[in-house]
């Protein structure tokens, strides 16, 4: 409780998230403080960001030093699982708030949720469940899955099997394929050999977009096969190239193109920064614009009330027409199926896929009922 | 006749320590000179960098009218000098042959390799087994062997009958005459005194970075008290 | 049947394992050049490997040089880098102790990957397949894209041709020479130090061809460099540091050996070049080709 | 045998060598150094501090091995994010007492380091930095899929406990005190290891091994033993981590760490007792610096790395102690 | 005749090889000999470049496993030992190209050498002033072959030839029972080669030697008896007159020296 709402955005501005955080994340939250008027409840909103460099121990430090020094009262942004957890620590220990705008773990509002932290964007289940569930229903029943082989994968294709199965298809066959391989050819013949309909990658980043490139090399599609990618960002599909990546079907948190306001925003984002944002930057912008809404409303800067506040009240912004963050701190909103467009049809560099399917959050998210947090469980 | 190598007020050091004092010393085409001294007071210092191996000296050196001391260390071999270092310097991951082949011929007029084998027969035997892989004293011999080829003008050999048998060692020897007689130049760096004798025209007594005495082999004879004294022969 | 598995997927299998190995024999080749002839562990080479894909990449983004051309141009510019290095910086390391060498190029390589980071951004950029080698070839038991084949012929042709230069030649002795002696051998009236030079611009460009040949397969990114380099110092170190052929040979055999754990256990994929390593080291601590030194 | 290694031949502290005078003096120096590490807490931010001192100790062992026996690890991440997992392990799911705790990472690092010792002995030079490389990135891999480390989550809020069960150390003051202390332990044992008996034979087996093995030492058997008790050291820094920052996770055993430690020792000075405590001062503060500014931090890294292979390879340190001031202060190696 | 025999008991034989052979990748360049070291004798092995010598003390010395043959020291058979550990058991060589530790200094050199006997090695845990007790053997050594001024030079800076005075001085420090030296005079001056000679002569006394000397004047001068190498063979062997004597070792060898 002081005289200045401080807002310390904890990224990565050198390791391998730079593109999905880094300095247009920090922008993202800038927006939102001006929409507020650059102040709220009378005091003024500062925004100050640093670089974790993915390090966890970095990432604690610094928050530390923020909140004891500096005197921040809310960090955003925490590009990985572990950083998320790390500062959440810290944030928790001092009664602050954290905002996990980019972190895809879902154990952080499950066994691992924490009172005093929000995680608002996306998380793994959410992604495989939605995914999964959408392509079975549409009748795509045979699934080979190329996992990447730790927990993060895992995740991806315990939760989306999951879905598929609940919606009557099965998976033929998987792969675990070791972090930073390069080269996916035995899994794509594998999964040719399998005569799946669907070839899954559960995996993230250049992981990621090596595999589509290479599915294409090998000409997936040509024997009729349709690859879905777990998570895919507007900058991996770019290294693609959309000539290779054209057809690919991913799921994400944010479709710029949904309506007006969406649409408005990545506007405006794209005027200040030159790009698109992604969902992670338009997850920050809605994070930070419920927080300071919040604080307006209890008219303090003290956790407690403010986290209240967040829960009370719904989530109505470009990110998220109709979100609401829940009890074990899951911010629960749609999710969507979007399909990468052909060179042909995209009209510039942020329009490169249409959206396929909306998913209401409900039914996207892990429901409370399946929940391992002691927040809600007892 | 005027001096073929001609070294003065050489200077030398190793990092800090101050090896060569001044040295001087004159050597003529076609004469063989030998430096003698005890251990440590910088033959192989002198040698060196004459070649240009020691970087840190300076003096004048002027090889055949040429000025070795500006000379990038390549190009003091192609002026004619070649040098067989002490410890020899045989390559391990060559074979004998190409040890033997490694130094390019600067000048017509070098020994062919019959010459050599026939001269050092062992090279022959190991022709084809990794330079140090040689004994002792095959490498010795190998180390010459390949500066003969060259057709350099002026050796320098730091002591070269180094742990060689006496018949080898009387072989060097007439090898060397026979070098001579075609005008080569040489400039010895000796331990082994009998040796030196049979070969050298002119000797140097080398103490402690400067030359002492200069004196022609007629005056050995002469000289055996100050030998006596400075070298303990 | 072999092993469970149809013997069709088998020799799939197999044939990806040698595309794998084409790319460890050429980076393992240019690192046990350069490390047999400078003794300095080229801790640049996957930056170089990445800036050759870049500069393929840069080339026919600005200049509109053809995948054709970027085999040539990236070599000859990366290759260019390595020689400017080398002769203002590299060079005056060789008469210390050799692990100066290593740490140069380890500072050299955050440097360089650091900056294309910081410039390009992490994620990597695209680079299409030039037509002519697109499509596949549908060999029965597996389609193999014509690309991929390329990449084997290539990279087969490359390497011989540099053992051949350095085992072979008189050059090569005077190189090998000179590893072990410079100034002895700069006496006998070589320049060595450009020798040196142009070996590692040779060691460089050879990363570089690897880089341009990986360009359209797996992406161009900053950080393509950083991961790879680790497996190709096992490579070497399982080849016997120093030994060209062994580099080579070891290159191919590890790439099968990595394919084929990538379908019995895939989770190990990853570290089976460590294993092998560590078996080799104990059974023959010079490594398979590896001369005990 | 091949040419000797030009690594900066260890600086050897012999009092006997330095004059009376200067003896007061480097005793004046030390004195120094205890009052600012006391004082440090209370001035400045005690966990970045107490990061330091671990990352200081870490590097003091990696030094040990480098600095006296001419071995480049390149996998000592491998020991410290070892012990720091085992560590976290024991004293959050075993729910161990700190100091037990610890002693499991040290154990923990003493046993990688005789596994990865007996292998990588074998090469020496860069053969062995690249086989002790190859080895750590193996462990990375492994600790990535161990269900215990929690792969990329690491193991979080590690409790702190109560030292021998009386002091309690959430209470900053008590940790660092604690810290401290077993930073000071840890470099008395160092330098207690590199200045005996069997330190001497390190060196001249660094110097000429064939030449020592015809004297009769088993080579082999004292490189390892050293490369044991750098890893157990390391293995403690490691441990301690854990409990400062209450988390273990993969950075502590991925390869840019070991790159850190090495670039820690390089700044530093190879070879000396203290040039380890600055460069870890230094890389660390660095890392927090350059957190807030546009800047990446690899850039810099790389750089610093090349300007003290080219310019300073004896470290701050050992280039202070040749300096004519050093020399005063008979810092300055005999010979 | 029987007191003679008393008085001067026949030395037995410390070292002795028994069919001794090495093959490298098909050159043979030791074969069939048999040696016989006796205590308090010094036994030397010449021969031409190249005749086998140095690999025979690398056979000796288990540098290099043999191909054939067997090898007992003191009574036990060492043939399948290491090194090191027939160095502990007092079998201890020179090199032929010098040997010593660069960058210690001379008395450091020494005091490695000592430090194992004296069962000062594997300590981590006491300080290096524990080692002081070292330095008045060492010290005698150093005085000894003449080393004094240069006792707190580094190793690197000594020139060659001071450089194998020293390596001869560490040798000893092991107070070896067998001694075996290469080349001990190469590259040494007169006077040095004197002391060195005598040093010799005397460690002689209670441990027996076996050196290669091209320099057949101190072998003529201090050797009890010679064995003569040639193409990896024994050539002739008995005290050096027998050997010099002999046409074969003549031209084989010694040329005009003899
Ligand atoms: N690399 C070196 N660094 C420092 N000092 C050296 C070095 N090499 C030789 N010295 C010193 O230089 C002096 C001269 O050495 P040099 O080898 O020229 O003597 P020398 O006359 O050749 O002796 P020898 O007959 O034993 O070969 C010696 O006192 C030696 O200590
Ligand atoms: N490791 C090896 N591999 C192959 N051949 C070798 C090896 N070591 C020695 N030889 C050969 O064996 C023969 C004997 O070598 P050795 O060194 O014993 O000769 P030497 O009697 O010591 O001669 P010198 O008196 O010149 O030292 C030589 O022809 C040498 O080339
Ligand atoms: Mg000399
Ligand atoms: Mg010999």
């Amino acid at each position: 409780q002081d005289d200045k709402i401080v807002i310390g955005v904890l990224g990565d501005h050198s390791s391998a998230y730079a593109d999905v955080s880094g300095p247009n994340l920090v922008e993202a939250v800038k927006m939102a403080v001006e929409e507020a008027g650059g102040e709220v409840a009378g005091r003024p909103v500062e925004v100050i960001w640093a670089d974790s460099q993915l390090k966890p121990d970095v990432a604690a430090t610094i928050a530390r030093q923020w909140i004891e020094r500096d005197g921040v009262d809310v960090i955003v942004d925490l590009p990985s699982t572990a950083i998320a957890l790390a500062a959440g620590d810290v944030a928790q220990q001092h009664d602050k708030v954290a905002l996990l705008t980019s972190p895809a773990g879902s154990n952080l509002t499950n066994q691992d949720c924490r009172s005093n932290s929000i995680h608002w964007t996306y998380d793994t289940y959410a992604i495989a469940n939605s995914i999964g569930r959408a392509l079975a229903e549409s009748g795509k029943k045979n699934w080979f899955f190329i996992s990447a082989d730790y927990s993060f994968g895992a995740q991806l294709e315990g939760d989306a099997t999951a879905a598929i199965e609940a919606a009557g298809g099965k998976v033929v066959g998987s792969a675990r394929v070791p972090l930073n391989t390069v080269d996916f050819s035995s899994f794509l013949l594998q999964a040719q050999a399998s005569g799946a309909d669907i070839v899954a990658l559960a995996n993230a980043g250049n992981d990621t977009v090596n595999a589509i490139k290479q599915a294409n090399e090998f000409g997936l599609a040509q024997t009729g096969q349709q690859v879905a990618a777990m998570v895919l960002l507007d900058n991996d599909i770019n290294s693609v190239g959309l000539d290779l990546a054209q057809g690919t079907l991913y799921s994400t948190a944010f479709a710029w193109m949904l309506n007006d306001k969406s649409r408005a925003f990545a506007e405006a984002f794209r005027e200040r920064t030159g790009i698109n944002p992604n969902m992670n930057m338009a997850g920050s912008y809605s994070a930070v614009k419920h927080y300071l809404a919040a604080v307006e409303a209890v008219g303090t800067d003290e956790a407690g009330p403010v986290l209240a506040a967040m829960r009370e009240m719904p989530v109505d912004d470009a990110f998220a027409p109709n979100g609401k963050v829940r009890a074990d701190g899951r911010m629960v909103h749609d999710m969507y199926l979007m399909r990468v467009k052909a060179p042909g049809d995209s009209e510039g560099p942020w329009d490169i896929a249409t959206l396929e399917e909306t998913i209401p959050g409900d039914t996207a998210f892990r429901s409370l009922a399946d929940s391992q947090c002691p927040l809600v469980t007892d | 006749m005027s001096a073929l190598l001609n070294v003065s007020d050489l200077n030398a050091w190793y990092g800090e320590s101050h090896i060569l004092h001044g040295v001087n010393m004159h050597v003529t085409e076609g004469e063989t000179v030998c430096i003698l001294g005890r251990n440590g007071m910088g033959k192989t210092t002198t040698l060196r960098s004459i070649m240009g191996l020691v970087r840190k000296r300076t003096g004048a050196i002027t090889f055949a009218g040429q000025d070795v001391m500006a000379m990038p260390l390549h190009r003091t071999a192609r002026a004619g000098l070649g040098f067989v270092p002490e410890e020899r310097g045989i390559f391990a991951s060559l074979s004998v042959d190409e040890n033997l082949m490694l130094p390019p011929v600067v000048a017509p007029g070098g020994m062919t390799l019959d010459e050599i084998f026939q001269l050092f027969p062992n090279l022959l035997e190991r022709r084809n087994s990794p330079g140090t892989k040689l004994s002792g004293g095959e490498q010795q011999m190998l180390a010459m062997a390949r500066i003969l080829r060259t057709g350099a003008r002026c050796l320098l050999l730091d002591e070269p009958t180094e742990g060689l048998a006496p018949v080898i060692i009387d072989a060097i020897g007439a090898v060397l005459r026979e070098l001579k007689s075609r005008g080569m130049t040489v400039v010895l760096v000796e331990q082994n005194f009998r040796f030196a004798s049979k070969v050298a025209d002119r000797f140097y007594v080398m103490d402690h970075g400067v030359m002492t005495h200069e004196f022609p082999v007629g005056e050995l004879d002469a000289r055996m008290g100050m030998l006596q004294e400075t070298l303990g022969v | 049947m072999i092993f469970g598995i149809p013997l069709q997927a088998f020799l799939g299998q197999l044939l990806v394992g040698l595309i794998n190995g084409s790319f460890y024999a050429l980076l393992s080749l240019g690192l046990a050049v350069i490390f047999g002839l400078l003794r300095v562990i080229n801790f640049a080479h996957g930056a170089q490997y990445m800036l050759g894909a870049f500069v393929a990449f840069l080339a026919l983004k600005f200049l509109g040089v053809p995948y054709w051309g970027a085999l040539v141009v990236a070599p000859l510019v990366v290759g260019a880098v390595g020689a400017l290095i080398e002769r203002t910086l590299l060079s005056r390391l060789y008469d210390l102790d050799h692990l100066y060498g290593m740490l140069f190029t380890f500072g050299l390589a955050l440097a360089i990957e650091g900056s294309f980071r910081w410039y390009f951004g992490a994620s990597g950029q695209p680079y299409a397949t030039p037509k002519a080698l697109t499509g596949v070839f549908n060999l029965g038991f597996m389609v193999l894209p014509i690309y991929r084949a390329w990449v084997i012929v290539a990279s087969l042709v490359v390497c011989l041709a540099v053992w051949a230069l350095i085992e072979k030649t008189r050059l090569g002795a005077t190189l090998r020479a000179a590893t072990e002696n410079p100034s002895l051998v700069q006496s006998f009236g070589i320049n060595v130090p450009m020798l040196l030079t142009l070996t590692y611009a040779l060691g460089a460009g050879l990363a570089a061809l690897a880089g341009v040949l990986a360009a359209p397969i797996y992406q161009v990114s900053p950080l393509m460099g950083s991961n790879i380099i680790i497996v190709v110092f096992a490579v070497v170190v399982v080849g016997g540091m120093g030994s060209i052929m062994g580099a080579i040979v070891t290159g191919y055999l590890l790439g099968i050996a990595e394919g084929l754990t990538k379908v019995f256990y895939p989770e190990a994929s990853n570290i089976v070049i460590f294993v092998i390593m560590a078996i080799v080291l104990i059974l023959r601590p010079a490594g398979l080709f590896g001369k005990e030194g | 045998m091949a040419r000797t290694s030009e690594l900066p031949p260890a600086t050897e502290p012999a009092p006997s060598a330095a004059p009376v005078m200067s003896r007061t003096l480097q005793l004046a120096l030390l004195l120094g150094a205890a009052v600012l590490l006391i004082a440090a807490p209370f001035v400045m931010y005690p966990v970045f501090i107490m990061k330091i001192l671990c990352f200081a100790l870490f590097a003091a062992a990696f030094n040990l091995l480098l600095g006296y026996t001419g071995l480049l690890s390149f996998g000592h991440a491998a020991f410290f994010g070892g012990a720091a997992y085992f560590t976290a392990h024991a004293a959050k799911v075993w729910g161990w007492s700190p100091e037990l705790a610890l002693l499991v990472g040290v154990a923990g690092g003493a046993a990688l380091g005789l596994l990865m010792g007996a292998i990588a002995i074998r090469r020496q030079g860069i053969y062995f930095a690249m086989v002790t490389l190859a080895l750590s990135q193996m462990f990375f891999f492994a600790c990535l899929q161990m269900p215990f480390t929690h792969g990329e989550d690491g193991i979080q809020s590690v409790p702190r406990g109560r030292l021998f069960g009386v002091l309690d150390l959430n209470d900053m003051t008590t940790m660092y005190f604690f810290v401290l202390a077993v930073f000071v332990i840890g470099l008395l044992i160092i330098w207690r290891f590199v200045n005996s008996p069997f330190g001497m034979i390190l060196k001249a087996i660094r110097e000429n091994e064939a030449r020592a093995t015809s004297l009769g030492y088993a080579t082999a058997q004292y490189k390892l033993g050293a490369f044991v008790m750098s890893a157990t050291l390391a293995g403690l820094a490691g441990g301690l981590k854990a409990l400062v920052m209450q988390f273990a996770t993969l950075t502590d055993v991925a390869w840019q760490m070991s790159g850190e430690v090495v670039l820690m020792t390089l700044i530093g000075g190879i070879g000396t007792m203290v040039g380890p405590l600055v460069g870890a001062g230094i890389v660390v503060g660095l890392q927090n610096q350059l957190a807030t500014s546009a800047f990446p931090v690899t850039i810099i890294t790389g750089l610093v790395f090349m300007v003290c292979v080219m310019l300073f390879r004896r470290g701050l340190i050992g280039e202070f102690a040749h300096s004519r001031f050093g020399r005063a202060l008979g810092l300055r190696p005999p010979g | 005749m029987t007191r003679a025999a008393e008085t001067a008991p026949e030395p037995q034989v410390v070292l002795s090889a028994r069919g001794l052979g090495k093959d490298f990748s098909g050159f043979t360049a030791v074969n069939n000999v048999n040696l016989d070291i006796h205590h308090a004798r010094i036994h030397a092995l010449i021969g031409p470049n190249g005749a086998g010598k140095t690999t025979v003390f690398n056979l000796l010395t288990k540098f290099l496993p043999p191909t054939r043959g067997r090898i007992t020291l003191l009574g036990t058979d060492i043939t399948a030992m290491k090194p090191d550990a027939v160095a502990r058991m007092g079998l201890v060589r020179s090199f032929q190209i010098s040997a010593v530790f660069p960058h210690l200094t001379v008395l450091e050199n020494l005091r490695v050498a000592l430090q194992r006997p004296a069962g000062l090695a594997t300590q981590f845990w006491r300080p290096l002033s524990s080692l002081r007790r070292l330095d008045g053997r060492a010290d005698e050594l150093i005085e000894g072959l003449g080393l004094t001024p240069w006792r707190d030079i580094r190793a690197a800076d000594l020139s060659y030839g001071r450089k194998r005075v020293l390596e001869i001085a560490t040798t000893l420090a092991l107070d070896p029972k067998v001694l075996l030296l290469d080349e001990p005079m190469a590259g040494m001056g007169h006077e040095d080669v004197h002391t060195v000679a005598e040093i010799i002569r005397d460690v002689a006394r209670d441990r027996a030697v076996l050196m290669v000397e091209h320099n057949l004047s101190v072998v003529a001068d201090i050797c009890h008896r010679v064995t003569v190498l040639q193409r990896g063979e024994i050539l002739a062997e008995g005290d050096y007159a027998t050997v010099a004597a002999d046409p074969r070792v003549r031209t084989a060898y010694m040329g005009s020296e003899a």
